[in-house]
């Protein structure tokens, strides 16, 4: 895809957006102890997600991916920031109301195994949703399922039975049917493909890609696998501790990172070549703990190229060009 | 050369409560000193209960070997006792699994499980053993060796872990090492920093190294050869430039196409194979691949192709030769 | 595992083979009175006594029950105590007289008694122990309720004391006899409160009896050794020990295998094992007790005389006796027990189990089942009530048993089991029962004015409330005279009206059994609590 | 450490005060009164003047407020049915109840883990269903019919034990009198601690550390007894924390069948005598053991299992 | 998911009634357990309409017969037919157990899931209570209640039930724990469920399983308490009869009619422990552990 004139990216309308998020967890101490601490699983992360894309976000586990996720979706109380959908404020906004809302935000999981209620036919899983929204009862139900199912590539023939019966694959497609079921507009995707089989994984990141075009849904779409997220998104958000430290239009992101980090993070993946010569930049040590992040850059514990200013400043999330923003002080471009 | 290891029409049988599941059926490959093989494969092919079964842990968790021989320096690992084998495990063939979280006894200190492994093969002092386990922790990239020693697993990172783990494998110099997983539990820079390290260790001390992963990835990186397996068989092996240059069996040629590209263009649809991979309690008759297969014949249904030699590699496909062509035309 | 399964066998052998062994065709020779000596008595041994639980050594301390009475009756001694012929006799008094009115009883001790810790025994122990522990009324002494009659004792010289009355009191030397030891005065020298001296109600206890207190130990037991300077001749025993243990059948193992040398068997569901036992001699004997059944006589159901009569003639007393007192005890028609010869009245009015004519007596006082139901009724009342029973040895199999009776004579009766703090906080001090079951327990004299005068009807002991001048002057007039034969006049009038009139409904005379070990000789053929005031005369045969 | 310690403190001393609180509340609202009081021919003046003497005459709160103010300068007060100091009394008795209860949690342990790994490691042969079977039944036997079938067989048949009693004399006489009360006693915590340890042992022994410990090639028995158990033994530990009130509360009816004198005879002829110091007592000296207990359980937990870092 | 688990196979307990019969006839000894239990139950609820007896009949001439066509069972201490004791004793008994194990499933399950699922400081104090009520000697407060409350049967169901409620609280309130946070849950947060219809239709159903099994081992702890209960002379009065205060009876007599003692010590024991195989049995159906992998 080509990077998109000036107008036509400010033109472009924004479906949810979140404002200096942050989700702090609190740690369990003792009674006596004063001074709460916390994790800082999200730190101060804005983003805009624009009708009709899909937006990537990466990062190694402890990154804070998941919990912006649900963050924005207000699954989680957000601990400062704000947050709007579809040009409504819903930071502060009444459960109840929210549960409408939330009808057109619709999350697929990863472990098709515990998303789905074990005790629950795959009828009544994917009927919830209408049932509970009382969008279709009796035969209109019946049939919706059975429209649904089709349109996963499920056969309906199966609607009576458990989610055991059914492989990893076809479950995942039952959470994507259910999501989809009461025609939401956006689409938390948390490393939906992620725990299955190389060869199912291409079916249904195929599906997705399918619906989004026949539904014109909008992803935010949580993973760890390199190559599925190019090959899927149109933006990439890369977090690292809690902090939003690139973003950019994909193509652009992986030729030329601008973060040392997502340098990095590109350069270690497994390429299935074996003539590659993809030169690799191995980060030293680990993600440290969330509830100690290091001082001014997170990230300057394991940078190649970090310097005392790194240790002592903390970069803001600065924009490179009209569809790249870094959060360096020596970015790579 | 001769080959340091040789499995011979191994199969394995799960017992479960009505009669048998066969694992693994039949399969066959060997390992060449200073070599590094990567089985390849999805959940349910087998390649961790091959693994398993070259150290002949499978009798603890309920599998039994039906069949076959697994010949390591020419002794029959099949046919010794549980006793003899522990001398063999983690003496001459040693092995990490996948989840370093859970790997580790969390009861014990590190030092006490790197030293466990040592004395009980080198019968040395525990003086001696505990700085054979500093060099081995420091051989292995970890910095304050006394300190990590005192230490216990959860106090550990993930891959940290994953280094103690390897440099317990490594304790009495192993001739192999199988290494099922080692990087799926762990983050891609955390991966890399171990595939790393079990490549300059390879060298360092001349051992084979049997890598067992899903990842292509990681299999195009670190193998020497490869070999597919699907559903308890092997359908495929070869080189590693063999098996990504030109794959001959439509499943290995199918899994790379479904990988998206890292670079170059990017496509509209991924290619996929399509179907579920079958449980090996209902596995189809004829080749097991041939109902997601394109190239499926009626012979295909019928009967099972064995492992053929061809063009210095073995697949079993009825059809390879017209695979193969399929990509000249590609 | 086999040696389980084998374990397992043999376990469920003995049990069958226990069944078998209980198996009541088994009858053993009953050896009653068994006391003759047999030969000379030997000195040494030691005898083994259960009680029921931790004593207090103080016979006089409020929580001083029959276990403590046990063990104190031969640390401790009275002026007097009961006589074979169960008039009271000497002990620390060696004889005593009473003034013309009856007001001034003298007793003469004994001299050269001696305590356990050398010093001697005098008046001014026997002054100590009434005027400051009996007669003061904030201690609540056990007992001293018995002791009403009395205004103080008076030191005449060291051997001599004057017990002062208020009223004639012709009882006054079998309650002597009756857990009314003297204790040393010089042990009690500034003490506060009597009942927190734990260093000897406890501890250390200092008597005049033939043993003296060796050690106990909490749960377990108590241990007295041969007091050398007894002065009524020394004991053949080395030592006693009192076992603590509560559980009847404990004891009745430890009996039948020479762990245990006497005591009393309460509980007669062992009966027929135990008089099986080759190395058990079974002892009966009259006791001072009677059951009853008490009515709220302030209820109009109750009042008529004829309704009670009725009820006695419903209930087969025999029979309970039979089953469940084993057959030991005699139907009682008052309150005077046999063990009193002198004073009991065996031919009185009696009430045989005949449930026709209780019909025909409840009939006559208008009580009929006129609607078929089974249930008596008068002017549309039926005859029901509640029959409130504590939970104590017998009772409640009694209670099962008088229940059915009455239900067949008409009686709807409803059986409440309480347990016993709760039914005296119920029965005895709130008054708040329509029936109740029970016994009385006291000195080997008629004198039983407490439990029958109208003025103990709304508090006392009169638990039925029953009122009748008649029965009160002649309860006191047996209390003013102290002729042995002129009492048995009165009392047998006493006995006479009790029988017609049913204060209470008499139900029987309970016998005591005790358990004694062959080995054990010279053993006075009364009940046990008697024959304890003669253990110096025990020894054992080997 | 210490912070812990002192969070425990203040759990247990709200605990105390709850307990003793019920059953102070408990025992004087009941009927009937100290047994001084309720012999059946004691006179209404005697019971006023022992009613006096005791102190029973305020209010029950305030007696409540009384007994804590002494309770906590350590002074339990007197037992109303014998004059004694009621520390004295309970101290006396505790012994007994400490000597049986610590056998049974000693051979508890050791044959209830013993018997669980024999359980777990040969899974569904006849040694597992027999050992399973065992401890069910264990567990379903109502403990004192158990110890009068017992009584019947070895000392009423066989005479081999005593019935009774806590044995006087030889150390010989003492062994034998325990046995019994052990064993049956044993039935209430021995089978829990099996069938715990055998799952415990079976989930242990399929995680990937034992596979890790093979793979190693070190022998199969330190794979089990060092290995595996030192990991089973963890939650085996946490369930003791729970079995001791059980055992206290078994200690009760054991101690009523075979006449040993400790506490749990001692509670109950003091409840039914509303001997009100000695209940209060005991229920507080039990409660602070079975916290003590609970809290020594609680740092052994910590020691075995290095996870549990700063406890609570 | 590593290959070893997926290689297990997958074992229902979404099943119906029909099939979940199936599966309790597979396994022996709680299949057996069962009909023991169905027996037992049968008889002694519907025995009494075939054996007649009163069981309150005393007939002192005739106390501790033996085995007689008249008494099939012989007769106690007071003439009473052991066999009619046994009936309606039974009733009592398991009446006794099944009530005090619904008090403690209702109080135990109450607190366990409020306090899970509404977690914060509801979680806290709702558990601390727990915990201190588990580390208390309180098989000494039940002592001491119904020492002075009075013995009436609800009495002692309540005391059971107040006494034992917590093993319930504690497996429900991790149950809910541990379901509350799965994905299924959140999904149905998602799609607009409101809490209280998550609660019960996805979190209570999952505890289902663990709650029938506690309550089926908790009536046989029930019965066990009961009978101790009776044995120190506080259980339910006489002249009712019920398996423990038969048994407590009977003591007296084991010198002379010890089977009086071995019946109800047998039924007792047999109930309990039928109860205890069949809810193992039930555990091993029902547990998700068993069913999910």
């Amino acid at each position: 895809m080509e990077n998109l004139p000036i107008n036509q990216m400010n033109n472009r309308e924004v479906l949810l957006e979140g404002r200096n998020v942050k989700k702090y967890f609190p740690i369990k101490e003792g009674l006596l102890s004063r001074n709460q601490k916390f994790v800082k699983a999200v730190d101060d992360v804005s983003l805009k997600i624009y009708k009709g894309e899909t937006f990537s976000l990466v990062g190694e586990s402890g990154s804070g991916k998941s919990t912006l996720g649900r963050v924005l979706l207000r699954l989680y109380d957000l601990t400062s920031g704000s947050i709007s959908f579809d040009g409504v404020d819903i930071t502060s906004i009444k459960p109840k109301k929210m549960r409408n809302i939330r009808k057109e935000m619709q999350v697929i999981y990863q472990d098709p195994f515990s998303s789905l209620n074990p005790r629950m036919k795959i009828s009544d899983i994917i009927g919830e949703p209408l049932e509970i929204n009382k969008i279709a009862e009796g035969v209109e139900k019946h049939n919706r399922i059975v429209e649904l199912m089709e349109l996963v590539g499920l056969d309906p023939t199966r609607m009576n039975h458990y989610p055991h019966e059914f492989s990893g694959g076809q479950r995942q497609r039952i959470g994507i049917a259910r999501a989809i079921a009461l025609n939401p507009k956006f689409i938390l995707a948390d490393e939906a493909v992620s725990a299955l089989d190389v060869s199912v994984q291409a079916q249904v990141v195929n599906l997705l890609k399918d619906l989004q075009q026949k539904l014109g849904l909008t992803y935010l779409f949580i993973a760890h696998g390199l190559n599925i997220v190019r090959h899927i998104s149109d933006r990439v958000g890369v977090m690292y501790l809690g902090n939003l430290v690139e973003v950019g239009e994909v193509e652009e992101l992986y030729k030329r990172p601008a973060h040392p980090y997502t340098s990095a993070l590109i350069s270690t993946n497994p390429t299935p070549n074996p003539r590659s010569t993809k030169e690799k930049v191995i980060l030293k040590g680990e993600i440290p703990s969330p509830s100690n992040p290091p001082s001014g850059c997170r990230f300057h514990t394991r940078c190649p190229f970090a310097t005392d200013r790194c240790k002592n400043e903390t970069p803001e999330l600065v924009a490179l060009s009209n569809s790249r923003s870094v959060a360096c002080h020596y970015p790579l471009v | 050369m001769k080959e340091l290891l040789r499995v011979e029409n191994l199969s394995v049988d799960f017992q479960k409560e009505k009669g048998f599941i066969r694992a693994i059926d039949n399969i066959s490959f060997e390992v060449y000193p200073g070599e590094t093989v990567c089985i390849v494969g999805e959940s349910g092919s087998g390649k961790s209960v091959t693994s398993l079964s070259i150290m002949r842990l499978l009798e603890y968790e309920n599998g039994k070997i039906a069949n076959g021989e697994i010949l390591f320096n020419d002794q029959n690992l099949v046919e010794m006792s549980q006793e003899q084998m522990r001398q063999v495990r983690g003496n001459d063939i040693s092995i990490i699994f996948q989840e370093p979280m859970t790997a580790l006894n969390p009861v014990f200190t590190i030092g006490k499980q790197l030293i466990e492994s040592i004395v009980s093969h080198k019968h040395v002092p525990k003086k001696v053993a505990w700085e054979q386990a500093c060099e081995l922790l420091a051989l292995v990239g970890i910095n304050d060796v006394n300190v990590r020693m005192k230490q216990y697993p959860h106090e550990l990172s993930g891959g940290m872990r994953q280094r103690v783990m390897i440099a317990i494998a490594l304790a009495c110099n192993p001739k192999l090492l199988i290494a099922d997983e080692p990087t799926t539990a762990l983050d891609v820079t955390i991966e890399s920093q171990i595939l790393t390290l079990l490549n300059d260790l390879k060298n360092k001390v001349h051992m084979s190294i049997v890598l067992i992963t899903h990842d292509m990835g990681v299999a195009a990186e670190v193998a020497d050869r490869i070999v597919v397996m699907y559903a308890g068989k092997i359908v495929e092996q070869g080189t590693v430039y063999q098996i990504f240059d030109e794959p001959t069996h439509p499943y290995t040629k199918g899994l790379l196409q479904s990988i998206p590209n890292e670079s170059g263009p990017r496509e509209e649809r991924l290619y996929s194979i399509k179907g579920n991979i079958p449980s090996l309690s209902q596995l189809p008759a004829g080749c097991r691949f041939h109902p997601r297969c394109e190239y499926a014949t009626e012979q295909c249904k019928k009967s099972e192709p064995d492992l053929v030699v061809g063009n210095n590699r073995k697949v079993a496909c009825w059809n390879f030769e017209r695979v193969i062509n399929d990509k000249v035309e590609q | 595992m086999r040696k389980y399964i084998l374990i397992a066998i043999v376990f469920f052998l003995a049990i069958l083979s226990a069944c078998a062994s209980g198996n009541p065709d088994k009858k053993g020779t009953e050896n009653a009175a068994n006391g003759a000596s047999k030969g000379e008595p030997k000195d040494g041994g030691e005898v083994f006594i259960p009680i029921v639980g931790d004593p207090i050594f103080n016979p006089w301390h409020p929580n001083a029950y029959a276990e403590s009475n046990i063990v104190n009756r031969i640390i401790f001694q009275g002026l007097t105590k009961p006589g074979l012929d169960n008039l009271p006799s000497p002990s620390l008094a060696e004889e005593w007289s009473t003034s013309e009115d009856g007001l001034i009883w003298t007793f003469k001790l004994k001299q050269g008694v001696k305590w356990h810790d050398g010093e001697e025994f005098t008046a001014k122990d026997v002054a100590f122990t009434f005027n400051e522990l009996v007669l003061d009324a904030s201690l609540g002494s056990n007992g001293a309720s018995n002791y009403k009659a009395l205004d103080s004792v008076a030191v005449v010289d060291p051997y001599t004391v004057e017990f002062r009355l208020n009223r004639p009191f012709a009882s006054l030397p079998a309650y002597l006899a009756f857990n009314s030891e003297i204790l040393p005065a010089h042990k009690f020298e500034d003490v506060e409160n009597p009942w927190e001296l734990t260093s000897f109600n406890k501890e250390a206890p200092i008597g005049t009896g033939p043993f003296k207190f060796e050690k106990a130990i909490s749960g377990q037991s108590v241990k007295v050794t041969r007091f050398d300077d007894f002065h009524n001749g020394k004991a053949h025993l080395d030592a006693v020990t009192f076992k603590i243990l509560p559980d009847v059948n404990t004891q009745i193992a430890q009996a039948l295998s020479n762990e245990l040398d006497i005591f009393v068997l309460e509980d007669k569901s062992s009966l027929e094992r135990v008089k099986s036992a080759e190395n058990i001699n079974l002892v009966s004997s009259d006791i001072t007790r009677y059951f009853w059944i008490a009515l709220d006589l302030e209820n109009p159901k109750f009042q008529d005389v004829k309704v009670r009569q009725a009820m006695l003639h419903a209930i087969d007393r025999q029979a309970i006796i039979d089953s469940v007192l084993g057959g030991y005890g005699n139907i009682a028609n008052a309150a005077i027990t046999p063990d009193q010869e002198k004073f009991y009245k065996q031919d009185v009015t009696s009430y045989a189990y005949n449930p026709e004519k209780a019909k025909a007596l409840l009939e006559e006082a208008g009580w009929k089942d006129s609607d078929g139901d089974g249930i008596l009724d008068k002017n549309g009342e039926k005859f029901s009530f509640t029959f409130d029973i504590a939970l104590q040895g017998d009772l409640e199999s009694i209670a099962v048993l008088v229940q059915q009776y009455l239900k067949e004579a008409g009686f709807d009766v409803k059986l409440n089991t309480l347990e016993w703090n709760a039914m005296i906080q119920k029965n005895v001090i709130d008054r708040d029962f329509e029936m109740i079951l029970n016994w009385w327990s006291y000195p080997s004299d008629p004198d039983v004015l407490a439990q029958y005068h109208s003025s103990n009807a709304q508090s006392g002991n009169n638990i039925p409330g029953y009122k009748s001048d008649t029965l009160d002057a002649l309860l006191e007039k047996g209390q003013a005279v102290s002729d042995p034969d002129e009492r048995a006049v009165v009392y047998n009038e006493i006995q006479e009206y009790m029988s017609e009139n049913l204060p209470y409904l008499y139900l029987w005379y309970p016998q005591e059994l005790s358990i004694r070990n062959k080995r054990l000789q010279d053993v006075p053929d009364i009940h046990f609590g008697g024959s304890l005031h003669y253990i110096n005369e025990w020894w054992i045969q080997n | 450490m210490l912070q812990f310690a002192i969070k425990r403190l203040g759990q247990s001393i709200v605990l105390i005060l709850i307990v003793t609180m019920i059953t102070f509340f408990l025992m004087n609202l009941a009927p009937g009164g100290p047994s001084s009081m309720m012999r059946m021919d004691a006179t209404e003046e005697e019971r006023a003047a022992i009613s006096e003497q005791l102190g029973l005459d305020d209010p029950i709160p305030i007696r409540y407020g009384k007994w804590l103010i002494d309770a906590m300068q350590g002074d339990l007060g007197l037992s109303l049915s014998s004059g004694q100091e009621v520390t004295d009394r309970i101290l006396e008795r505790f012994p007994f109840t400490l000597q049986l209860t610590m056998w049974t949690i000693v051979l508890s342990i050791i044959f209830g883990v013993l018997f669980g790994i024999i359980s777990a490691t040969n899974r569904n042969t006849w040694k597992d269903h027999t050992i399973n079977f065992g401890s069910v039944i264990g567990l379903s036997v109502p403990s004192f019919w158990l110890a009068i079938m017992m009584i019947l067989l070895f000392s009423v048949q066989l005479k081999w034990l005593p019935s009774s009693g806590v044995g006087e004399g030889s150390l010989l006489d003492q062994f034998k009198a325990s046995i019994m009360p052990v064993v049956i006693l044993s039935t209430a915590t021995l089978p829990t601690i099996v069938r715990f340890t055998r799952s415990s042992m079976l989930e242990v022994i399929t995680q990937n550390y034992i596979r890790t410990s093979r793979a190693k090639g070190i022998k199969e028995r330190t794979v089990i007894y060092s290995h595996a158990l030192r990991n089973a033994l963890i939650p085996v530990i946490s369930i003791i924390g729970v079995l001791i009130p059980r055992l206290l509360s078994g200690a009760v009816i054991v101690e009523s069948v075979f006449g040993w004198p400790g506490m749990g005879r001692l509670i109950v002829e003091a409840a039914q005598s509303r001997d009100y110091n000695l209940v209060m007592g005991v229920t507080v000296i039990v409660t602070v053991l079975v916290v003590v207990c609970n809290f020594i359980v609680d740092i052994i937990y910590s020691k075995v299992d290095p996870r549990v870092k700063n406890m609570g | 998911m590593s290959e070893m688990t997926e290689i297990r196979d997958v074992r229902t307990s979404t099943v119906g009634l029909k099939s979940f019969f199936h599966q309790l006839s597979k396994n022996y000894v709680a299949f057996t357990a069962f009909l023991f239990l169905l027996i037992i139950h049968l008889a002694v609820f519907l025995g009494p309409l075939v054996w007649t007896v009163n069981p309150e009949a005393v007939d002192p001439i005739n106390a501790l017969a033996g085995w007689s066509l008249e008494h099939p069972l012989g007769t106690d201490n007071l003439g009473r037919d052991v066999l009619s004791r046994m009936l309606y004793g039974g009733q009592i008994t398991l009446l006794v157990g099944f009530g005090s194990m619904l008090f403690t499933v209702l109080i135990g399950g109450l607190i366990g899931a409020v306090a899970g699922y509404f977690g914060g400081w509801i979680d806290t104090i709702l558990m601390r209570f727990t915990e201190a009520m588990m580390s208390i000697p309180n098989f000494f407060l039940a002592l001491v209640a119904l020492t002075v409350l009075g013995k009436s049967p609800f009495m002692i169901i309540m005391v059971i039930a107040f006494t034992s409620w917590m093993e319930i609280a504690r497996v429900v309130y991790g149950e809910t724990l541990k379901w509350k946070e799965s994905e299924f849950v959140e999904a149905s947060n998602v799609m607009g469920s409101s809490p209280i219809r998550t609660l019960m239709k996805h979190v209570i159903p999952q505890v289902i399983p663990s709650i029938i099994v506690a309550s089926t081992l908790g009536i046989a702890w029930a019965i066990l308490t009961e009978s101790a209960i009776s044995y120190l002379g506080l259980g339910i009065q006489p002249p009712t009869a019920t398996w423990g205060n038969m048994l407590q009876n009977a003591q007296q007599y084991i010198w002379t009619a010890p089977v009086l003692g071995v019946l109800p010590g047998v039924a007792i024991t047999l109930v309990v422990l039928a109860y205890n195989f069949f809810g193992d049995g039930l555990r091993d159906l029902l547990d998700p552990k068993n069913s999910r992998k």
